[in-house]
């Protein structure tokens, strides 16, 4: 492939909940807790996990909307966890995001014109009515007709919304995007559309793809690889074959076993874990996991497992492993 | 515990606003041009005699130092003398505010006894005639100018009809009970003296209409409007499908989530029918704080005006707090 | 065959809004039997919510009203029950769950406070034999430690907790059918995998029927005996769940399940072109047609009655004719 | 109410009970039937007079050069407790409250010194020889208060605090109860030693709207209702259960023109001002007849009026001439007024017409009372509109107070006129005793200052007193304006 | 040339707006009121200042439909001419603290930490004080004039303003389009200019919507109090103030007066909650 484009590395991001004078001790809850993943060129890697897994904040953290605790992000060779003022801005020309809420990720207040050119116009790239040409032709990308220019978002369907969202995204021409779960507001035959323009996209420009979702057939429908949070911290990663025929970790699997599979003639029972997603505030020492690991062990409950390389490019943090290789 | 700590933390806050509010009355007061020394010793007095009320009042003295000379008593709980009479202001406020505070409580009793069945009534019968008929009753009430309305209802109920009394707290030949809490109505059942007791709440009717009559417009809507924002929620479809009754489900499902919004509103409109008690005190001969800031603005007597701006902004203070307690109470998702 | 337990004929269902009318349901038609979980599925906005909440009358109107058919329950027509038979009714014999499991509970009264009202407006209990009947149900779906959950608030509960309570307040008075709108939409996979296995426990062990609204094919294909497809406020095609999935019928119903990504991994998806048609101005004829790649000139102007296929497979659609030949 | 209890209906509470402190109306209504004085108002016929008789003083005599004045006190005279009131009495009192210096010290600040020759004798001392003494005697600020309060001072306020709040007189009243912005109750004392007061209580109860007071009024709730609005009179003549008395006063309106003010300086354009007033569509259509114009600036019915001074009447012409004469034309002023009285807001506009047919262009400007105050002291202004009413019965408080140019800003002149001429004249008059010696002075002074037009003359006000018709005794004292005989008043 | 979007949104609004009768009842007061206002010297019968004391407190009748004043001026005319007074009082006092309410509740919304609590806090002083005290005494300090009156009026009313647009930014900054925006590189000026102020609008109109009847009866009261409009300027508020002294007897005088403010306050109100709703995008997709 043509080379690194984004590499992330011990990233961590933890947020105050209350606390201050009077209240006793602040809390933090880590959202983000040493995620390391990297990205090519061109590529889409696949994040996924149940909600409040910090997959929104690793993207954020990517874009700079928040300010990481600790760690970098290298983007085209640059740590732009310390960028600041008109580097920060050139940066950003290059990092896009798509929103899961076809909604909210459009100003209601703003013409479909004025929209998709918002990012040209802040960058600078584009002035009057280059602006107009540049939003025509980037919605043309995206399938949708000059006429929308001057709409308003509320006049579109939510697979017109996210259409239009795309096309604000690669107006400006980035190498990278961010799509927090672009689709899942969106109906199947609605995602499929989607779906599939973004592969086209891709395919034409070369853009990469973060693509964040918590559904496990739509990732593994669009990335070559796969990351899989669980509580701020990736568990395991590995092309996206790899993951579903031999998943590493506990976690993955009962994950896959969760998935209905739209198949009824494989019927199974999909109650594998039990109980929610605890909450990031008070992470259990040892395996972050092993409350709720159908296969947990005694060492789990207290020491914090390894990273364990399984193959070329399929890593499993989890102890089980760590005992079959060092017996 | 955690709602000591919050009551402590709200009471810790209100001090930069009251310091603010100090300030601010501090600074307005003083700049209306004017000599308080010349108004205590009357307008025929010489010079020399205006000068030496000046010195001894410290009027003469810098506005920094004469604000932080204030602060300084503040702070022992003196709010200073009147200018006008001599006394201390706490003991000014001690006599009027009482009659305020009752004539608002009552006024407040009413808005809400009237104003919340009206806006349920509006928001259950949306955009129908008695949502209509609610909602032109209460902003007619808003938009009547106050001592118009307190002199057609003097005219009719005391000269016309004679069914009830005229101004003042009590009947003009009648003594007050003895001050217990300041208020008459308290202070009446306290002495077990019925027949005052009467008496004292026949003189409370009229003005205590007037003054919520205005505010009746904005506890409606707010009633409603959250009313009906409440029986949009899906736990009110749940509660419906569940086969609750329309009445439990409006009187105790959304009533309960309504009066969320209703009761901040409600707070805020108590600091307002505080501070808005003046036209209404002044027709019904209302002897409360109203007739009290206004004659202090008028001898410009700063030590009165800031006594009473402190004490009104402390209630207003102390009303919201006592709204942010009952919140919580009413909202268990309030996390302090 | 005996009767159905719940058959809606030809409903009809429209809400006034400032462009117009929308008929949002336009004489759709379902069935549900004793004992089934019928699964209704369909895109956004076809009129699904609509469809469950008219069985039970809580479509709020104004804006909404119901123009026509009849919802035969047990038999009687619910359209023309008095409104307390039909209070009755609703929580006892006919109840539901909603999507948001977030907002289906009061936030301002404990989960005991809520459930117990549930179990006193249909029947005489006391105070401590109607916290019985709750922990009893709050077991049985599952919830550990029931009497806490009973004094909780619902903020202090998790989604899949507040499902679960939703769960067993539907339940708690033994109702013979279940509205089931999207229940596990907003809820993780792995949590979403415990709620079905519990609906399906009890549906199983109580007899109960389930009507269950969604628009994952996943789900239904786990869960369901038979499912309805609905586009645009119609019922399009009715089957059991093997034929859906591998004989589908309607263009559209084939269209969607195409589009279902991880079937087979990579490549392109099917898209069905164009949009959903706008409910103020549906399109005359089938409501599919401007859609439909095999539309004829019938499709325009004449709209499809509902025929049956084969015995169980049920379709509207120009394509097929009394004897299901294509 | 009671036939024993009158209750009069008041515009405004009580500031203090201080005779020492108070220099408003108002608190002197309460203070003044609480206390003795050493000489007081006669009546005649039931008319209220200007001259003095004695009170707590039996008789008195001033020596050749005025400067001495001996004062035979009445034996037997005692405060509540009980402490005679004798020599030492009146004169702590009247040390008392020139000690405290507010605005009563100024009315005997003539005094110099004070001794009591015996017990029951005082001679009294002053600075100069001084006309009004007498008469200054009779007000508010001389009232004779028991010596034994200096025990109740705190620090060295000279027992203000407790007097604030309290009397210790030897009245014909005392005060049983004082309920802030309420009511004060005013109790007769069996064993007061002139005549026995007929009633036995009396309240005032403080209602500040007119509507209010006279709807009380017409209910029979009160007695005697003050301060009604004077549109209001026409409407409670009609009623037969109230009776609405006229008395001539002493208040009257004027205008002060800032004669230091450069468009104001020429005396032609005052005189031009002075002639462009509508005089008669005022009183007759704003005051609806409650009023004379004024001749002179001592009002009528005060010793030194002059029937026959120049007097100033509507004559657009010949303003307009004056204006033109004086190169004023296009004049632009500006009228300040407050809120004070009812009846200036109207006069205001109608002058603001009235100026307008000369080509003077008037703005008005409302402000509050003690922004009006300071602006006047300052001779901050053009034109202002102004009441005056003396406190005691003597033209020294018209026209010293008005025209010494010692006097100018808030004090008295608030024209700052400045005539050498006038000065001399009023100072001499002040000095002398002799009454016509005085008028003289006086006379001459006026005609001066009416061609100088310092102020224009409005009017002299009529009291209007309603009361209910069974209400019998009452006496008007132009002194007194807004007090009452309440020793004398009795209910049928 | 398609019409600008802007008019395509407004023609929306007035077409769900003309099917709601409360808004059409209170459009109709408000225009009417804008209408004589504009037209005071077509429809006016007499000069609303001229004085003519032969005709003073005369009842209504013929010659003088609503009666004379104390100084013989028509009231009909002077209600009329006062119409522009108020009404421009009440837009020149919704302008100014709505625009300064906005600004500032945008601000402080936006930045959120400790210019949030700073800006709110100062919001708080000037909103415990009791709002009429404050105008009084601003107006007594500053000198009674109408611009005065004015600017005290709107002084007291910023905190509504400002508390309604800080609770509105501080939902909209956590929009994804702002951080969309924010992605794009845009710094705040522009995003409180482009995102936040335009969706706190709606809601902002509305409040201005409502609380234009109070700025008017806030401005009257200290008319009524002689902090206002200057005689013989015919104000409202002022006319009411004077007619109090008559109120027994000649009824007429503050009545007429007290009955346009009561119309032209409840015109605002009606149409505000009309407009409240008709702004809610729920309602109006
Ligand atoms: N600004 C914030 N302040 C406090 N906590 C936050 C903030 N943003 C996120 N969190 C918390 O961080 C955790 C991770 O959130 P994040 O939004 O990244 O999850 P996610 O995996 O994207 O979930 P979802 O699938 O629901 O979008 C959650 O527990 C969330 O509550
Ligand atoms: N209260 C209402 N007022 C106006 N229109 C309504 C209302 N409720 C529903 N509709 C309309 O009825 C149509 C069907 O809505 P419904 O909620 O039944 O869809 P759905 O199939 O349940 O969709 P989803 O999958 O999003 O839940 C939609 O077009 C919707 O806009
Ligand atoms: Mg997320
Ligand atoms: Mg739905
Ligand atoms: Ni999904």
């Amino acid at each position: 492939m043509s080379g690194e484009l984004l590499r992330v590395e011990n990233l961590c991001k933890a947020f105050p909940l209350g606390g201050g004078f009077l209240e006793g001790k602040k809390r933090w809850l880590k959202a983000v807790d040493r995620v390391s993943l990297h990205l090519e060129k061109g590529e889409t890697l696949g994040l996924v996990g149940e909600s409040g897994s910090g997959k929104s904040t690793v993207g954020n953290l990517i874009l700079r909307l928040l300010d990481a605790d600790s760690g970098s992000v290298r983007f085209e060779g640059v740590d732009v966890t310390r960028l600041k003022g008109a580097e920060l801005t050139r940066a950003r020309a290059r990092m896009q995001v798509v929103f899961q809420d076809p909604q909210s990720s459009l100003d209601p207040r703003m013409t479909v014109g004025n929209i998709v050119s918002l990012p040209l116009k802040i960058l600078g790239l584009a002035k009057g009515g280059e602006l107009r040409e540049r939003a025509a032709a980037s919605l043309a990308e995206v399938g949708l007709g000059p006429e929308c220019l001057d709409r308003y978002p509320h006049e579109f369907s939510g697979g017109q919304r996210q259409r239009i969202g795309l096309a604000r995204a690669l107006v400006a021409d980035p190498a990278f995007v961010v799509m927090d779960e672009p689709t899942s507001a969106l109906d199947v035959s609605v995602q499929a559309q989607i779906l599939n323009l973004m592969g086209d996209l891709q395919a034409r420009r070369g853009h990469a793809y973060l693509f964040i979702s918590h559904d496990l057939t739509v990732v593994r429908h669009v990335s070559r690889r796969i990351a899989v949070m669980y509580l701020g911290a990736i568990v395991e990663t590995a092309p996206t074959e790899k993951l579903f025929e031999t998943p590493g970790h506990p976690y993955t699997r009962a994950l896959l076993a969760s998935v209905p599979v739209p198949d009824p003639a494989q019927r199974r029972n999909l109650a594998r874990l039990t109980g929610d997603v605890p909450s990031p505030v008070d992470l259990p020492p040892g395996c972050r996991f092993h409350p709720r690991c159908p296969e947990a062990m005694p060492c789990c409950a207290s020491v914090e497992p390894p990273r364990v390389e399984l193959s070329p490019g399929h890593m499993a943090v989890c102890h089980l492993h760590n005992q079959r290789n060092t017996p | 515990m955690r709602i000591l700590a919050y009551i402590i933390k709200r009471v810790l806050a209100a001090i930069p606003v009251l310091i603010g509010v100090s300030v601010l009355t501090f600074i307005i007061s003083h700049a209306i041009p004017g000599d308080p020394a010349r108004i205590i010793v009357g307008p025929k007095a010489s010079k020399e005699a205006v000068e030496t009320i000046r010195r001894e009042h410290g009027l003469d003295r810098p506005l920094p130092v004469q604000y932080v000379r204030y602060m300084k008593g503040l702070v022992q709980g003196d709010l200073g003398q009147s200018i006008r009479n001599h006394r201390p202001v706490t003991k000014d406020l001690a006599d009027f505010f009482p009659a305020t505070l009752e004539l608002t409580l009552a006024s407040l009793v009413l808005c809400l006894a009237v104003g919340i069945p009206l806006g349920i009534l509006a928001a259950v019968r949306r955009n129908r005639l008695a949502d209509h008929v609610a909602r032109v009753f209460s902003v007619i009430g808003v938009s009547t100018p106050v001592f118009w309305l307190g002199l057609m209802l003097l005219l009719l109920f005391y000269r016309n009809l004679g069914w009830l009394p005229g101004s003042g707290r009590v009947d003009i030949t009648s003594s007050p009970p003895a001050a217990v809490t300041g208020l008459y109505v308290i202070d009446a059942v306290l002495a077990r003296d019925w027949a005052l007791l009467r008496e004292v709440l026949s003189h409370l009717i009229l003005p205590a209409f007037c003054l919520s009559y205005v505010y009746l417009a904005v506890i409606t809507r707010i009633v409603r409007s959250s009313m009906i924002a409440v029986l949009g929620q899906d736990y009110i479809t749940t509660a419906k499908a569940n086969g609750l009754s329309t009445a439990r489900v409006i009187f105790k499902h959304a009533f309960k989530n309504s009066l969320i919004p209703t009761v901040t509103i409600a707070g805020l409109s108590l600091g307002e029918l505080l501070g808005g008690a003046i036209l209404t005190e002044t027709i019904f001969a209302w002897p409360g704080m109203g007739k009290y800031v206004v004659d202090s603005i008028n001898s410009l007597d700063f030590p009165a005006i800031m006594g009473f701006t402190l004490l009104a902004s402390t209630a207003y203070v102390v009303i919201n707090l006592a709204v942010d307690v009952l919140y919580a109470f009413l909202n268990p998702r309030i996390r302090y | 065959m005996s009767a159905p337990l719940l058959d809606i004929r030809d409903l009809s269902v429209s809400f006034r809004t400032y462009q117009g009318r929308a008929h949002v349901l336009d004489r759709a038609c379902l069935t549900v039997n004793r004992g089934e979980v019928m699964g209704l599925v369909g895109e956004t906005g076809c009129g699904k919510s609509v469809l469950s909440r008219a069985v039970l009358r809580i479509i709020p109107s104004p804006p909404g009203s119901i123009d026509g058919g009849e919802i035969l329950f047990e038999g009687r027509d619910l359209l023309t029950l008095p409104r307390t038979d039909m209070r009755r009714l609703r929580g006892e014999r006919i109840s539901m769950i909603f999507q948001e499991p977030m907002n289906s509970l009061n936030p301002v009264f404990t989960v005991g406070n809520q459930m117990r009202e549930v179990v006193r407006a249909h029947r005489k209990a006391s105070r401590s034999e109607a916290t019985d009947a709750c922990l009893e149900m709050l077991a049985a779906v599952r919830l550990p430690e029931p009497g806490s959950v009973l004094r909780a608030y619902p903020h202090e509960l998790s989604g899949g907790m507040r499902q679960r309570v939703m769960i067993a307040m539907a339940l708690i008075c033994n109702p013979s059918l279940l509205l089931a709108d999207e229940p596990t939409t907003a809820l993780d996979v792995t949590v979403q995998g415990q709620i079905l296995a519990i609906l399906a426990e009890l549906a199983e062990r109580q007899g109960l029927s389930i009507l269950f609204v969604t628009h994952d094919m996943g789900v239904v294909a786990q869960l369901c005996n038979r499912v309805a497809v609905m586009y645009a406020g119609q019922v399009v095609e009715v089957a059991d769940v093997q034929s859906i999935f591998a004989r589908p019928a309607h263009p559209y119903t084939r269209g969607l399940i195409a589009s279902i990504p991880g079937r087979s991994s990579g490549g392109e998806l099917y898209a069905i072109p164009g949009s959903v048609p706008n409910p103020i101005d549906p399109p005359p004829g089938c409501r599919f047609h401007d859609r439909c790649l095999k539309a004829t000139g019938d499709c325009r102007n004449v709209a499809p009655e509902m025929i049956r296929v084969v015995p169980d497979h049920s379709v509207a659609c120009h394509l097929f004719n009394q004897d299901g030949l294509s | 109410a009671d036939k024993d209890t009158l209750v009069v209906a008041v515009s405004s509470d009580i500031h203090t009970l201080d005779p020492g402190v108070s220099s408003d109306n108002y608190d002197w209504r309460q203070i003044y039937p609480c206390y003795d004085r050493l000489v007081k108002y006669k009546v005649e016929n039931g008319v209220g007079l200007t001259e003095v008789e004695p009170m707590a003083a039996e008789s008195w005599a001033v020596s050749e050069d005025g400067l001495k004045w001996t004062f035979k006190i009445r034996k037997g005279i005692a405060f509540d407790d009980g402490t005679p009131l004798n020599a030492e009495a009146v004169r702590f009192s009247l040390d008392r409250t020139m000690a405290i210096g507010k605005g009563p010290a100024d009315n005997i600040s003539a005094i110099a010194s004070m001794t009591a020759l015996d017990e029951y004798t005082l001679e009294i001392t002053l600075k100069n020889p001084y006309g009004p003494f007498l008469q200054t005697l009779a007000t508010d600020g001389a009232s004779i208060v028991n010596p034994k309060v200096a025990a109740k001072a705190v620090g060295d306020d000279k027992a203000q605090a407790f007097l604030a709040e309290n009397v210790d007189g030897s009245g014909p009243f005392r005060i049983a109860e004082w309920t802030r912005g309420q009511r004060c109750v005013l109790e007769a004392k069996e064993n007061y030693w002139g005549d026995k007061p007929k009633l036995k209580k009396v309240i005032i109860r403080f209602m500040s709207e007119s509507a209010d007071r006279r709807m009380a009024l017409e209910q029979g709730d009160v007695d005697i209702a003050e301060n009604i609005l004077i549109d209001q009179i026409p409407a409670l003549e009609k009623n037969k259960d109230v009776v609405v008395n006229r008395f001539p006063s002493q208040m009257v309106e004027y205008v002060y023109v800032n004669c230091q003010n450069e468009k104001l300086k020429n005396p032609a354009v005052r005189q031009a001002l002075s002639y462009a007033v509508d005089y008669k569509g005022i009183i007759d259509h704003v005051l609806q007849g409650n009023g004379v114009q004024m001749r002179g600036p001592i009002p009528d019915g005060m010793w030194g009026h002059r029937k026959d001074v120049f007097q100033y009447t509507l004559d657009a012409a010949k303003a307009k001439e004056l204006l033109k004469s004086a190169g004023a034309e296009n004049l632009e002023l500006t009228l300040i007024y407050s809120e004070r009285r009812a009846t200036w807001e109207q006069i205001a506009l109608v002058m603001q017409a009235n100026l307008a047919d000369i080509g003077v262009k008037l703005n008005l400007e409302l402000m509050a009372n003690p922004t009006l105050r300071d602006k006047i002291d300052k001779g901050d202004f053009e034109l202002c509109l102004g009441a005056w009413s003396p406190d005691f019965a003597d033209p020294y408080m018209f026209m010293n107070f008005w025209f010494d140019s010692a006097k100018q800003g808030l004090p008295g002149n608030r024209s700052f006129y400045t005539n050498e001429k006038v000065d001399e004249l009023v100072r001499k008059a002040e000095t002398l005793s002799d009454v016509e010696e005085r008028k003289k002075l006086y006379s001459e002074a006026q005609d001066i200052i009416m061609q100088d037009a310092p102020y224009i003359f409005l009017y002299q006000i009529q009291t209007i007193v309603p009361l209910r018709a069974n209400v019998q005794g009452y006496v008007f004292n132009p002194m007194l304006e807004s007090m009452y005989n309440f020793e004398s008043i009795s209910k049928k | 040339m398609a019409a600008h979007p802007i008019f395509r949104e407004l023609k929306l609004t007035l077409r769900i707006l003309s099917h709601n009768p409360s808004a059409v009842i209170g459009g109709a007061v408000i225009a009417a009121m804008v209408l004589l206002a504009v037209a005071a010297p077509l429809v006016a019968p007499y000069d609303p200042v001229k004085l003519s004391l032969g005709e003073r407190l005369m009842p209504p009748g013929a010659a003088h439909f609503f009666g004379t004043d104390e100084l013989g001026r028509d009231i009909f005319s002077r209600v009329i001419y006062g119409a522009r007074i108020s009404l421009s009082i009440g837009l020149l006092v919704i302008t100014v603290a709505g625009v300064t309410g906005a600004l500032i509740g945008a601000t402080s919304g936006y930045f959120g930490g400790k210019i949030d609590n700073a800006i709110m806090r100062l919001m708080d002083v000037i909103l415990s004080f009791p709002s009429l005290i404050l105008a009084l005494a601003l107006a007594a300090a500053m000198g009674p004039s109408l611009v005065n009156a004015i600017l005290a009026t709107a002084f007291v009313m910023i905190p509504k303003f400002a508390r309604l647009v800080r609770g509105e930014a501080l939902v909209v900054r956590e929009m994804p389009y702002v951080a969309a925006s924010r992605v794009a590189g845009a710094g705040h000026g522009f995003i409180i200019r482009r995102h936040i102020l335009p969706n706190c609008l709606n809601s902002a109109i509305v409040l201005a919507t409502l609380t234009l009847g109070d700025a008017i009866l806030i401005a009257a009261s200290l008319s009524f109090i002689g902090l206002g409009a200057q005689p013989p300027t015919p104000e409202w508020g002022a006319m009411i103030a004077s007619g109090r002294k008559f109120l027994m007897d000649q009824w007429w005088y503050a009545t007429f007066p007290g009955l346009f403010i009561l119309a032209t306050v409840i015109g605002f109100n009606i149409f505000g909650d009309a407009l409240r709703d008709v702004l809610d995008p729920r309602i109006r997709r």
